[in-house]
């Protein structure tokens, strides 16, 4: 092969993985609140790439669907409800901006350190082959992870109960 | 009776797959690798999207000179045979206008929203199979597939809606990311009958689980499955009655008021394909897809899906437009929990092995 | 075929931990930055996805798991769903007695 | 009964109680009680006074204030031949005084708190004599200020009377803090404050100089303070602004005499330093003329007396520095009864005329029979002619002072020709001639002749109880004390002549002088030695040295140590405040309400935990 395929799946990895953390650079630098979406669509959309680079391709589906179909939309009619009659600087003062972006920058230097000193056990990735995780993930949730799977209903419940009780307008 | 299927080896019964093979062979012989795979990749696009265009046209006349047809008006008849050109006719028209940004637009998102919505309703093309093997990929999370790409176009209608400046604009663009929120739910919930009874998400696997009885007939759940998934669809691509995202009456256009020449094309042609889309799916998923006796696969898979599309389009000229709360009232308070029923009446029978074909659970 | 080329997956297990934690760096910076509550609940979406990516990157990586990262990078995402619905919620309560969502101003707590 | 003596001075301090808690809203009540309760204590101490005689001795110490692998503070009483005597004398006095103050207080409208504040003294009085060591001693020695300043201050309403009861206080404070000073040192020394003890080590020698005489010093500097002996006399004189039935109690016959009991009491000490001793004699000796003097002069008929009263304590103080002790005590007794008597006396004329001013008296003779006769006795005893009782102990002290030094002799025989005089010019300005004020004849209470004819007895034969010829009982009875420096049972003719007849001299002259109500020729002597006469009537300027020294020194050192304490300490104590407030303020800041703060905190936090965690990693190698 003239370009391995291991090259452009690596190439394809650096491409969504810049346009994700693009997005994320984006979101924050963003004027309006609006591009912000924008950029976070980005974001999420490049991760949900990634996944299918890492073999996850339902819960790539699953990120679009519900990440980009519902959580977006939703911050979107957030923003859309509270319409910025002053458009305020949506950075905060400067002091704050620095500062946030330091420990920012100091956390992930010190997660980049963390990652490049451990030694990991050096295990073959599994096959990248058309191996369908959809049931593989469906029987662990239903067995092994029965429990956080009810708690995360219960939590969905909750969140979806209390969301309209705090939203509702009396 | 069971009427012989086209055999693939004939190369009426799969045209395309024949001329692949031709084609690999050809370029195979020249050239290495990869460049015949991505070639013959390219060249499944360009399939794809003209195919796209020219069904988009050919919905476009059919739905006027059908609705013409049941309000007793003749349709356009003109350009062309029985007006079959007038649709290109309005494509150039629409090439040809200059494409007016408002000044309070927001430029990026306004320019970007059309892009976001047609893209998704194309990628949806990747996974509709025309024939065995006659798709551009067969992914094994098919329908999870189309249903994700199905939401996306949701955030260009918020940015086309919300980036145009414009009061009914933006509530046209919010109707319809409620409207698509809400339709989404019963949509992606009742799309899991025919996994449930493939066993598979992949759209080729559930056509596969088919060749004994369509999934429409799979009693009781199959017809109330179809019902709910085309009344979900239409709803997703809003379609009469429930094009309340381009109520004329109410808000103008909706969403794309602000927008003309190729960027209203845009958002034209992704409602048609998404609406065609939809009608390929519903036949995919219920009808059978590609299978049928003696016609070419893609023969069958066209005509299943201009069958259903016809049928959207008699929905359009028979049934008024709903009123916004009765319609997401029946998203929620009647389609959800008919939905959800239907897929627990759909696992139970899967587990009783009560329904003949169902391919049950590992 | 060259022999040098790694004959294994070219990305490696610290790349999507790389990748993951530049996420959570970049949303964290925006969580502790912008003034938009909407904003700092994007930012905070971004975080959870660089955890996610993380998670998915363990699940490929480390065998013997059965894919529980992916499973708990879909936890990750219900509880983000939840969040945001929450968030929103809160967001639009606020909006209608403060008339703004800037948490300069949300600091009724303050002591 | 002895082994019980606290009773003596519980039973007042049941009354004070009693007064305090609520009998204070009957006057009467509160009279009697007061009188009850001394009364109680009167009749336990002539109980115990028997026992004494009959030779029981009690020392009771009891623990208080236990401190673990510390010094001990113990409390604790003893009855000894002196204690007994002191209880004698002060609950007499004590008990005659009440009594004469329901008649003389009557219908004044501190009633009850007088009482209640005479209750009080009577029992710190009781307990300063009963008590066996100095720490219990000093805390009852604060008490009798206290109430001194509480009833100098009675009238308090009138300046004259706040300001005297100040300046009684502030002084005798001076004299306090160096006894103070001194059971401090004596402890630091000794390691106990118990008196015979520390009378133990004196003679045992495990107390020597000069920490011996630094100590005793120290605690004559409370006796100077409390006696009213130079340089601290000048309290005495004002504290004449509080009732006179007080004067007569506190200012005569009792607290002031704390100090020469104090040195009575610690006078085994004492005798083991020549130097203090002479110290004691000399202060006592000139304090002795020196408020004389200035009774030759005074006017008002209180102040005359308290002047004496300086002079008689200055005396004993002479008794005592000259190895004379029971010659002191003696004469403390004796002065005890006739000063009271005089101050009663003083008292009675002046309710009677309303002023205490000699030169505004006169024929009062008339009037007040029975106060010129118990009067008169008492001025012939103090001024020290036979046989009255002071003859007898200013006899014993005038031979103890002989034998020590010629000048201190000297001295005190002028003082008794001077005290001679000054009495009986202030008996004849009183009752000789006519009248020279507006006396109205109005008839005096029986309570308040009754204590004068009572106290006259004493008066009259408590000097036989320590008379030579009998053998000198009280000196006897002191010999058990100490180490026998009791009283001399020898009688010195030569002395008793020459004192006698300076008596009887001053007495003549005051006669010569005053007798007849006559006026003019005292003003004729006084023009004639004008300078002398100013400088003596005012009290030879040590009030304005001291308000000098006061007002200047005092204040400005005062000032500039108010400076310090605005500045420095609470500076020191502001600043201490303006932090605490300060970095409440700052962390208050930390308690924003800022969401996003608290985050970027957390993060923070989680930053340096990880970078922790992983420095040593990244130093250390793999994990």
């Amino acid at each position: 092969m003239l370009i391995p395929e291991g090259a452009l799946i690596a190439v394809t990895f650096y491409v969504l993985g810049v346009l994700a953390i693009a997005g994320g650079v984006g979101l924050i630098l963003a004027r309006r609140i609006f591009h912000s979406a924008l950029f976070l669509v980005l974001t999420l959309v490049s991760v949900a790439g990634v996944f299918v680079i890492l073999g996850a391709d339902f819960l790539a589906a699953v990120q679009v669907l519900v990440y980009v179909g519902a959580i977006t939309v939703l911050l979107l009619f957030g923003i859309m409800l509270t319409p910025q009659t002053v458009q305020l600087p949506d950075i905060a003062s400067p002091g704050q901006a620095i500062s946030g972006a330091l420990v920012a920058a100091a956390l992930f230097v010190v997660t980049v350190a963390v990652v490049a000193t451990t030694a990991w056990p050096r295990a073959a990735p599994l096959p990248l082959a058309d191996q369908p995780t959809t049931n593989t993930i469906a029987f662990n949730l239903f067995n092994t992870y029965v429990l956080p799977f009810e708690i995360a209903s219960i939590l969905l419940l909750v969140a979806m109960i209390g969301a309209i009780v705090i939203a509702r307008e009396e | 009776m069971t009427l012989p299927l086209c055999p693939p080896a004939v190369f009426i019964c799969d045209p395309f797959g024949h001329a692949r093979q031709g084609l690999y062979a050809v370029l195979g012989a020249f050239l290495p690798e990869p460049i015949p795979t991505v070639a013959l990749t390219v060249l499944a696009i360009a399939l794809v999207l003209t195919t796209v265009a020219v069904v988009v046209m050919s919905q476009v006349w059919a739905e006027r000179r059908i609705i013409a047809f049941m309000q007793g008006r003749l349709g356009p008849n003109r350009v062309g045979p029985a007006g079959l050109l007038q649709s290109l006719a309005d494509v150039v028209k629409l090439l040809m206008k200059e494409i007016i940004i408002p000044t309070q637009a927001d430029r990026i998102p306004f320019q970007l929203a059309p892009l976001m919505v047609l893209v998704p309703s194309l990628l949806i093309w990747v996974v509709l199979p025309w024939g065995p093997g006659l798709m551009v990929t067969d992914l094994n999370i098919g329908v999870l597939f189309i249903l994700a790409t199905g939401a996306i176009p949701t955030i260009g209608i918020l940015a086309a809606g919300w980036a145009s400046g414009n009061k009914y604009s933006l509530l046209g663009g919010m109707r319809v990311a409620a409207q698509l929120i809400s339709y989404e739910i019963p949509m992606a919930i009742i799309v899991l009958v025919p996994v449930l009874l493939a066993g598979t998400m992949s759209l080729q696997g559930i056509i596969d689980a088919q060749s004994d009885i369509w999934f429409v007939l799979a009693l009781p759940v199959g017809p109330i499955a179809l019902f709910l998934f085309l009344v979900a669809g239409i709803a997703e691509v809003n379609r009469s009655p429930f094009d309340l995202a381009e109520a004329e009456s109410e808000i103008i256009g909706g969403f794309h008021t602000e927008y003309s020449g190729m960027a209203f094309a845009l958002f034209f042609l992704a409602e048609y394909a998404n609406a065609f889309a939809v009608s390929a799916i519903a036949s995919t998923l219920f009808l059978g897809g590609w299978l049928g006796p003696i016609l070419p696969p893609f023969v069958w898979f066209f005509l299943k899906a201009y069958l259903v599309f016809f049928v959207l389009i008699w929905i359009r000229g028979t049934l008024p437009r709903l009123r916004y709360d009765q319609f997401m009232a029946s998203a929620w308070k009647v389609a959800l929990p008919i939905a959800l029923v239907t897929v627990g009446l759909t696992a139970v029978q899967i587990t009783l092995h009560a329904i003949p074909g169902g391919a049950g659970i590992q | 075929m060259p022999s040098e080329l790694p004959p294994l997956y070219p990305i490696g297990l610290q790349h999507g931990l790389v990748l993951g934690a530049a996420l959570f760096a970049v949303g964290m910076a925006g969580a502790l930055t912008k003034r938009n509550a909407i904003a700092i609940l994007m930012a905070i979406e971004v975080m959870l996805n660089g955890v996610m990516v993380t998670f998915v990157t363990f699940a490929r990586h480390i065998p013997g798991i059965d894919l529980g990262g992916q499973i708990f990078a879909m936890f990750v995402l219900t509880v983000a769903a939840a969040e945001a619905a929450v968030g929103v919620a809160i967001i639009i309560t606020v909006y209608r007695l403060r008339r703004t969502i800037s948490v300069d101003q949300a600091d009724t707590l303050r002591g | 009964m002895s082994q019980v003596a606290w009773i003596i001075p519980a039973a007042p301090l049941v009354a004070f109680l009693a007064i305090a808690f609520g009998a204070r809203r009957s006057p009467v009540a509160s009279g009697w009680l007061t009188i009850l309760g001394v009364l109680v204590a009167t009749v336990v101490s002539f109980v115990v006074l028997g026992e004494a005689l009959a030779g029981v001795r009690v020392d009771q110490t009891y623990a208080w204030l236990p401190v673990p692998s510390g010094p001990a503070f113990p409390l604790g009483f003893q009855v000894d031949p002196l204690t007994a005597t002191m209880l004698i004398v002060v609950s007499t006095v004590s008990l005659l005084v009440q009594i004469y103050s329901v008649g003389y207080m009557h219908g004044d409208a501190g009633y009850a708190r007088y009482f209640g504040f005479m209750a009080l003294f009577t029992m710190s009085m009781l307990g300063l004599v009963l008590a066996n060591n100095l720490l219990a001693i000093y805390i009852f020695w604060e008490l009798v200020g206290l109430c001194s300043y509480l009833l100098i201050g009675h009238w308090h309403e009138r300046p004259e009377a706040a300001q005297a009861a100040k300046k009684a206080f502030i002084v005798t404070r001076l004299g306090d803090f160096g006894f103070l000073v001194g059971i401090v040192f004596l402890f630091a020394q000794t390691g106990t404050l118990q008196v015979s003890a520390l009378a133990n080590l004196a003679a045992s020698g495990g107390l020597v100089d000069p920490a011996l005489t630094v100590g005793i010093l120290l605690v004559f500097a409370g006796a100077v303070g409390k006696s009213a002996q130079f340089p601290l006399h000048v309290w005495l004189p004002d504290a004449m602004e509080g009732p006179t039935p007080v004067s007569a109690l506190i200012h005569a016959a009792t607290m002031v005499a704390a100090g020469v009991y104090l040195m009575a009491r610690t006078f085994p000490i004492l005798e083991h330093s020549p130097t203090a001793l002479t110290v004691v004699a000399t202060v006592g000796a000139f304090t002795a003329l020196f408020m004389a003097t200035m009774g030759l002069v005074s006017t008002d008929i209180k102040r005359v007396l308290a002047y004496s009263t300086a002079s008689q304590l200055g005396y004993m103080m002479l008794g005592i520095g000259a190895g004379a002790m029971a010659a002191g005590m003696f004469h403390l007794v004796n002065h005890a009864f006739f000063k009271a008597l005089l101050f009663l006396c003083a008292g009675s004329i002046i309710h009677l005329v309303n002023t205490n001013d000699l030169f505004e008296m006169g024929g009062l003779r008339r009037w007040r029979p029975v106060t010129f006769v118990a009067m008169t006795v008492a001025a012939l005893s103090l001024a020290g002619i036979p046989p009255l009782s002071g003859f007898w102990s200013k006899d014993e002290i005038l031979g103890a002072a002989a034998g020590v030094h010629p000048v201190l002799y000297l001295a005190a025989l002028v003082t008794g020709f001077l005290t001679a005089f000054y009495m009986f010019r202030a008996v004849f300005l009183a009752f000789a001639g006519t009248s020279r004020g507006d006396a109205h004849a109005h008839a005096e209470p029986a309570s308040m002749t009754i204590p004068l004819l009572a106290l006259l007895v004493p008066t009259v034969v408590s000097g036989f109880w320590g008379a030579p010829f009998l053998g000198n009982p009280f000196g006897a009875f002191l010999e058990g004390y100490g180490e026998g420096h009791g009283l001399a049972a020898t009688f010195h003719f030569d002395v008793a002549a020459l004192s006698t007849l300076l008596g009887v001299g001053g007495v003549l002259l005051a006669w010569a002088m005053y007798g007849g109500g006559n006026l003019h020729r005292g003003r004729a002597v006084a023009a004639r030695v004008r300078p002398l006469y100013e400088i003596v009537a005012n009290r030879y300027y040590v009030d304005h040295v001291y308000n000098w020294v006061a007002g200047r020194l005092v204040l400005g050192i005062a000032w500039l140590a108010s400076q310090f304490d605005q500045t420095v300490v609470d500076g020191v104590v502001n600043g201490i405040g303006t932090v605490g407030v300060a970095s409440g303020a700052t962390l208050r800041r930390v308690q924003s309400g800022q969401v996003q703060l608290y985050a970027w905190v957390l993060f923070a936090g989680v930053v340096a935990i990880a970078v922790a965690l992983v420095l040593p990693m990244l130093t250390g190698g793999r994990v």
